[in-house]
């Protein structure tokens, strides 16, 4: 489907111009540091509107990739710009135009050093996140996805914590080092059928001895951005040290395009390899689920337990993808899009406090409650959303994939459930040790409570996290035919 | 034996300049030894050709030996001037002294 | 041939006859300063009149003095190149040369020499002339780097790279003179002729082995790369500004010439030597640029590594091996000229500095360069959307192409080492505080150049068409060689 | 034929050992001298070959000039002879066995390669060695003729640039001085009457170093 307008660039691209505005700003320190976090906002706002308008004209049914746009950009024969979103890309799409924004908010009094900066780093940011889910061609998604790494590294160096420097390289070097071999990945593809193009691609059939080491090549930058286990040490400390909004991009988008490129990618291009490694992938995701729960119980940080909830949570997603069903991947999906809202606004409840107290140490809170209800109810609906309680989205991507991972391997089921389990037990650990009880400092009991700015984040991120646990449907026929055209191409059904 | 190959000239040739690189490796203290080993190497090069274009019956290898004694003695001037710079600055020209700078 | 059509070489003429005016008229201009003022804007409108008059040439192919000396459409884009860069770098000397007690009309004089030695091995059909042209190259080189009288360290970085470029040409030579007994030429068309109907000798393959060697030296290609960091740190800082860019450029182009041009019928063994030489470089430069603490030996590091870079596409020996390196040196250059721009404004207190930790604090004072800077440092690392990411996409791709994916894996993992130290610049430029100020005042042309190298690396991809276009249609002329 | 190979070896036999002795010799004046012999002989191999004229310039060139620079900087530089050797010993095992591997490849190429045919000088035609090489020199090779101008150019600039110091107490020679000599500033006219000295002749030393 062409649109007459390259309405997915300007999307794209719509944060960017925002960048030039931002350059624009003249006047004294604090005249652009207000009219920085204004315009931030408001061109994130605008990009949120376009989002929302172009998910109003997705059609659903619709088989292949709609909104295409195409570009003679020429880095070689075969290489081309093309964009396009089919119901994969949708959601996510959605997800950053609609994170971003809060990301923003969220940082609108934490962050008073060099605000244009920062604010120049997120829009840069949403540019990439946006055009790495529309991309549809090998090379521009790898420019974007790796050129992510640039306003990420920058955001946690600068306006990170005290180990923001070690983080930050760590982050930066870890996903470099997975990402590298898939460029060498695409560049032996780009060899053997002579294009770029995912939908050729997709078509094209790779033998499958190369398929394999393809496979692994993509596995590798994969499994490092989802995180998996045991590459995943680079997530807790990124998280920790970032800035709340940060941490918030990162668990609600970044985490995703791990996910993201195996079913775009993995799945479709090379079917016959991740047949093959399904089984190793069913072990380093079980490993991932119980070992990360575990090590999330024995956490003094709020936003390390939450860090290591999320790559627990990718393993049940790394699950659904590699059990092959419709049932695993539409849960993996749903879990994705779950955990972005979820981990964001948990995040962001972490961040709140943070503000107020200066310490992210559990054993310094308890009775949080008294002094702060309303953030004691938002705290609540998001950590029950972790866990999975029925009714809120975290419910439905979970037994999706654990229904599906019962039809793959009843071992898979077991070890999945268990991690459930753990993940219960360490978030509402985790939550009454912060809210309930009696304040016994009196910081706590003086804490002031939520102003409105953080209630108009909490709010949407709330209302979407119980509308879509109740009615989980409409994402669902969003990416339908997508998941299906998927399993065509893995020959299950 | 009594006839002179080219082989011949190419083997003088080629102990010559194994004998300049080892000169090279072997010599630390005067840095103008090493100067002459260049050359000694130099000459070897132009053993090499003269021999060559006596061969192949053509005179391009001598033109080339030519030029190569042009440039190495404007290579040796400027090599020298160097040299007696480096001297006054530092008052030695061992080979180990040269190490001002590591890392 | 017509002995005296001397238009091919038209550009080479006027920079050797502009050379001798110059040293005429110095030498009556009275305060040194000034005659030194006046020579370095001499050489610029030289090299940018020498430019336009590569480019009125044109780009029909066209030999001249009797087959030795070859311009075509290949030479002329890598002689604009090396005019580029001597230009940017002059360009940058003005207070540096003052500030560093070289401000003597010798050393644009002597650049300007050096730079038509250059042109002359980029032209170069024989490899007579690529001799000449080389030394005509080196010599004026080794005596800028000692051109600080005074300095210790100067004259110590002059004096290393003197014995060891000395050294090379040795190699080199020994290398021609064997190429030009096994096979009885000495022109490239009479050699690649030679080796294509009498075949690959033993000889041959040892000439052809000590030639790459002395020019690996010059392009300090490891394992012969050890003269690099300390010539790039004695050396004053205008200096290694213009070894880092210039000399290189003119050594690859006369790398893919010979290799792909001369040698092409023997490229089962140079490809050989070219990859260790890649995969060494690559490391080598990698793991030594982190531990370093001085910019100029950062980046003397930085340029080896590049040149491993630059050896991958080399050593695929196709077409789109050379017009990857093309691209790869064009950038190259872009980005050099960009960080040594800054690296020459750092100031502090008057005084200026070369010690990376003095970077620290660089985005208080001068938010604007230490962007630049930035975008440099991601490009140097090859982080997309930057110029030098595709730079690395053209070399890896030609790489994988010829089969060698194995090398590719190899330089891929090499620029994770890489990122690791460009980062850190990123680091201390970004977070480090420091307690003095960097001084606030940087020279007009440095800013010009940094911002026009940090623009041109952030919107490389914008031009990548037209440039691929441009530069594809001049490979076919690396690969011809004229009788 | 005979009296041509003992030559050969005579001349190739002396070259190989003042070669080793260059690198050999204790003091570096011996191994100035060491070399110039190398350069003999090695012109002698030159006659062989048919290449007078490049002989004579090894010998008026390399010997009469590079050589005597070699020695003359030697001199100059004064260097304690007796410490020379130092350092030897360490480096033995290393530069012999890069000489050795060096050497070993190079054997292998020339006496596997069968270039057992005599060389002989080049068939004239008449012409001597050094016409042949005028005529070529002069035509074929003309670009490198000036290029060589150059490189000798740069050598004398860089010499000269490197190495010369304005000593004070030298008299000098301004060449930009002397052109920027005008009348007004050199000579003062002042009229003197007979038996007073003027006054003007009080400025006469200001006058006077001007000139300098």
């Amino acid at each position: 489907m062409q649109t007459e307008w390259p309405v997915l660039t300007v999307l794209t691209f719509l944060p960017l111009a925002g960048v030039l505005f931002l350059l624009l700003i003249r006047g004294s320190e604090e005249v652009v540091r207000r009219n920085a976090r204004q315009v931030a906002l408001w061109v994130s706002g605008s990009t949120l509107m376009l989002a929302l308008a172009l998910l109003m004209n997705f059609d659903p049914d619709y088989l292949g990739y709609q909104f295409v746009d195409r570009g003679d950009w020429l880095v070689g024969e075969g290489i081309g710009y093309m964009m396009g979103v089919d119901g994969i890309s949708m959601p996510f799409i959605v997800l950053s135009a609609f994170l971003t924004p809060l990301a923003i908010l969220a940082s609108w009094n934490s962050v008073q050093n060099r605000v244009r900066e920062y604010m120049i780093a997120f829009l840069v940011l949403e540019t990439l996140m946006i055009g790495t889910f529309a991309a549809l061609d090998l090379v521009v998604f790898y420019l974007f996805f790796e050129a992510v790494l640039i306003p990420m590294f920058v955001i946690i160096g600068i306006w990170g914590g005290a180990r923001r420097v070690y983080s930050a390289f760590k982050f930066f070097l870890y996903t470099l080092a997975g990402s590298v071999l898939m460029l060498v990945a695409i560049l032996v593809m780009y060899n053997t059928a002579g294009t770029t193009n995912i939908p050729t691609l997709t078509a094209f059939g790779f033998d499958p001895k190369m398929q394999i080491w393809l496979f692994l090549a993509f596995f590798a930058s994969f499994a490092v951005k989802m995180p998996m286990w045991p590459v995943h040490t680079w997530l807790p400390d990124a998280h920790v040290e970032a800035p709340t909004a940060g941490s918030m991009i990162l668990a609600g988008v970044l985490l995703k395009m791990g996910g993201y490129g195996f079913l775009r990618f993995s799945l479709p291009i090379f079917p016959d390899a991740s047949m093959q490694f399904a089984p190793l992938i069913f072990v380093l995701s079980i490993v991932a689920i119980i070992y990360t729960s575990l090590v999330a119980l024995a956490q003094q940080d709020m936003k390390k337990l939450i860090a290591y909830s999320s790559v627990a949570h990718m393993g049940f997603v790394t699950v659904g993808i590699f059990t092959f069903n419709a049932q695993g991947i539409a849960g993996a999906m749903f879990q994705m899009i779950s955990h972005g809202l979820i981990s964001a606004a948990l995040f962001f409840a972490v961040g709140v406090v943070y503000d107020r107290l200066h310490t992210r140490d559990i054993d310094a809170y308890g009775g949080v409650a008294d002094a702060m209800p309303r953030y004691a109810v938002f705290f609540m609906i998001m950590m029950l959303g972790s866990v999975g309680l029925p009714g809120t989205t975290g419910f439905v991507g979970e037994f999706l994939v654990m229904a599906a991972a019962w039809q793959a391997h009843i071992i898979v089921a077991i070890f999945t459930t268990t991690g459930m389990i753990l993940g219960a037990t360490y978030m509402l650990w985790l939550y009454r040790r912060v809210v309930f009880g009696a304040a016994e400092r009196d910081e706590i009991a003086s804490l002031k409570p939520l102003s409105r700015r953080e209630i108009a984040i909490f709010v949407p991120l709330t209302i979407l996290v119980i509308w879509y646990g109740i009615f989980p449907g409409g994402i669902f026929t969003l990416m339908e035919v997508s998941i299906d055209s998927i399993l065509n191409q893995l020959g299950t059904r | 034996m009594f006839t002179i190959a080219l082989t011949h000239y190419l083997i003088v040739a080629a102990i010559l300049f194994t004998l300049g690189a080892v000169g090279i490796f072997l010599n630390r203290k005067n840095v103008i030894v090493i100067l002459m080993c260049i050359e000694l190497m130099l000459l070897a090069v132009n053993i090499n050709l003269a021999a060559f274009s006596a061969y192949h019956g053509h005179i391009v290898g001598q033109i080339f030996a030519m030029f190569i004694l042009t440039v190495a003695a404007a290579e040796a001037a400027i090599g020298l001037a160097i040299l007696v710079v480096y001297f006054r600055n530092r008052g030695s020209i061992a080979v180990e002294d040269i190490n001002m700078m590591k890392g | 041939m017509d002995l005296f059509a001397l238009q091919p070489a038209i550009a080479e003429i006027f920079m050797a006859v502009m050379a001798l005016i110059l040293v005429m008229v110095a030498a009556f201009i009275a305060p040194q300063a000034r005659a030194s003022k006046f020579t370095r804007r001499a050489t610029i409108a030289t090299f940018i009149l020498a430019g336009w008059m590569c480019l009125y040439n044109g780009f029909t192919p066209i030999s001249a003095f009797n087959g030795m000396f070859f311009t075509a459409p290949f030479m002329v884009m890598m002689k604009l190149l090396i005019l580029l860069g001597a230009m940017g770098v002059l360009c940058m000397a003005a207070r540096e040369v003052e500030e560093s007690q070289i401000d003597k009309p010798e050393l644009p004089l002597l650049m300007l020499l050096s730079v038509l030695g250059m042109m002359l091995m980029v032209s170069a059909n024989d490899i007579m002339l690529l001799y000449m042209g080389l030394e005509l190259q080196s010599l004026p080189l080794y005596v800028i780097a000692a051109m600080r009288r005074e300095s210790t360290r100067a004259s110590e970085a002059g004096l290393k790279y003197f014995l060891l470029g000395a050294l090379s040409s040795g190699l080199l030579l020994y290398g021609a003179s064997m190429l030009y007994g096994f096979t009885g030429h000495t022109s490239y068309a009479g050699i690649a002729a030679s080796l294509s109907y009498e075949g690959v000798s033993a000889g041959a393959v040892i000439g052809m082995v000590f030639l790459i060697s002395g020019l690996a030296f010059k392009i300090s290609a490891a394992p012969f790369h050890m003269w690099t960091p300390d010539v790039y740190e004695g050396a004053p800082s205008i200096v290694t500004a213009f070894f880092a860019v210039v000399p290189k450029l003119a050594v690859m182009a006369l790398f893919m010439r010979f290799t792909h041009g001369v040698l092409a019928e023997a490229s089962a063994s140079w490809q050989q030597i070219l990859m260790i030489l890649a995969v060494l470089s690559m490391f080598i430069g990698a793991g030594g640029a982190i531990m370093q603490s001085d910019l100029k030996r950062f980046m003397a590091y930085s340029s080896i590594a590049h040149m491993g870079y630059a050896l991958v596409g080399l050593a695929s020996a196709t077409p789109a091996g050379v017009s990857a390196v093309m691209l790869y040196m064009l950038i190259y250059v872009l980005s050099s000229l960009g960080v040594f721009a800054l690296i020459l404004a750092l100031r502090r207190e008057g005084r200026a500095v070369t010690r990376i930790e003095d970077l620290a604090g660089f985005s208080r004072t001068h938010p604007l360069y230490a962007l630049c800077m930035m975008i440099l440092m991601f490009s140097l690392a090859g982080i997309p959307p930057l110029g030098g990411f595709f730079g690395k996409w053209y070399v890896f791709s030609a790489a994988v192409a010829s089969g060698q994916v194995v090398l590719a894996v190899i330089a891929v993992l090499a620029s994770v080492i890489g990122a690791f130290y460009y980062i850190r610049i990123v680091k201390i430029m970004y977070i480090d505080e420091s307690e003095t100020a960097l001084d606030a005042d940087i020279a007009a042309s440095n800013r010009f150049i940094a911002i026009v190298a940090a623009a041109a690396m952030f919107g490389f991809m914008l031009a990548l068409a037209t440039l691929r276009g441009v530069i594809d249609a001049s490979v076919i002329f690396a690969r011809i060689v004229v009788g | 034929m005979f009296i041509a190979a003992m030559f050969f070896y005579l001349f190739a036999l002396m070259v190989v050992l003042s070669g080793a002795m260059v690198v050999l010799a204790r003091n570096p004046v011996h191994a100035v001298l060491f070399l110039i012999l190398a350069f003999f002989n090695s012109a002698g191999l030159f006659i062989l070959l048919g290449a007078e004229f490049l002989a004579m310039l090894l010998v008026v060139v390399y010997v009469g000039a590079v050589a005597v620079l070699f020695l003359f900087v030697v001199m100059m530089l004064d260097i304690d002879a007796t410490a020379m050797r130092q350092g030897f010993r360490q480096n033995l095992p290393i530069g012999a066995a890069v000489g050795c591997v060096l050497m070993a490849e190079l054997l292998l190429v020339f006496l596997g390669g069968g270039h057992s045919g005599s060389v002989l000088a080049i068939g004239h035609g008449g012409a001597s060695n050094t016409t042949l090489i005028g005529r070529q020199l002069y035509t074929e090779y003309l670009l490198l003729f000036q290029l060589a101008g150059l490189i000798l150019l740069v050598a004398m600039i860089g010499a000269i640039t490197l190495t010369m110091r304005h000593r004070e107490g030298v008299k000098r020679q301004s060449i930009a001085k002397q052109n920027r000599r005008t009348r007004g500033g050199t000579i003062a006219i002042v009229s003197v009457e007979s038996g007073a000295v003027p006054d003007a002749l009080e400025d006469a030393p200001a006058a006077h170093k001007k000139l300098q």
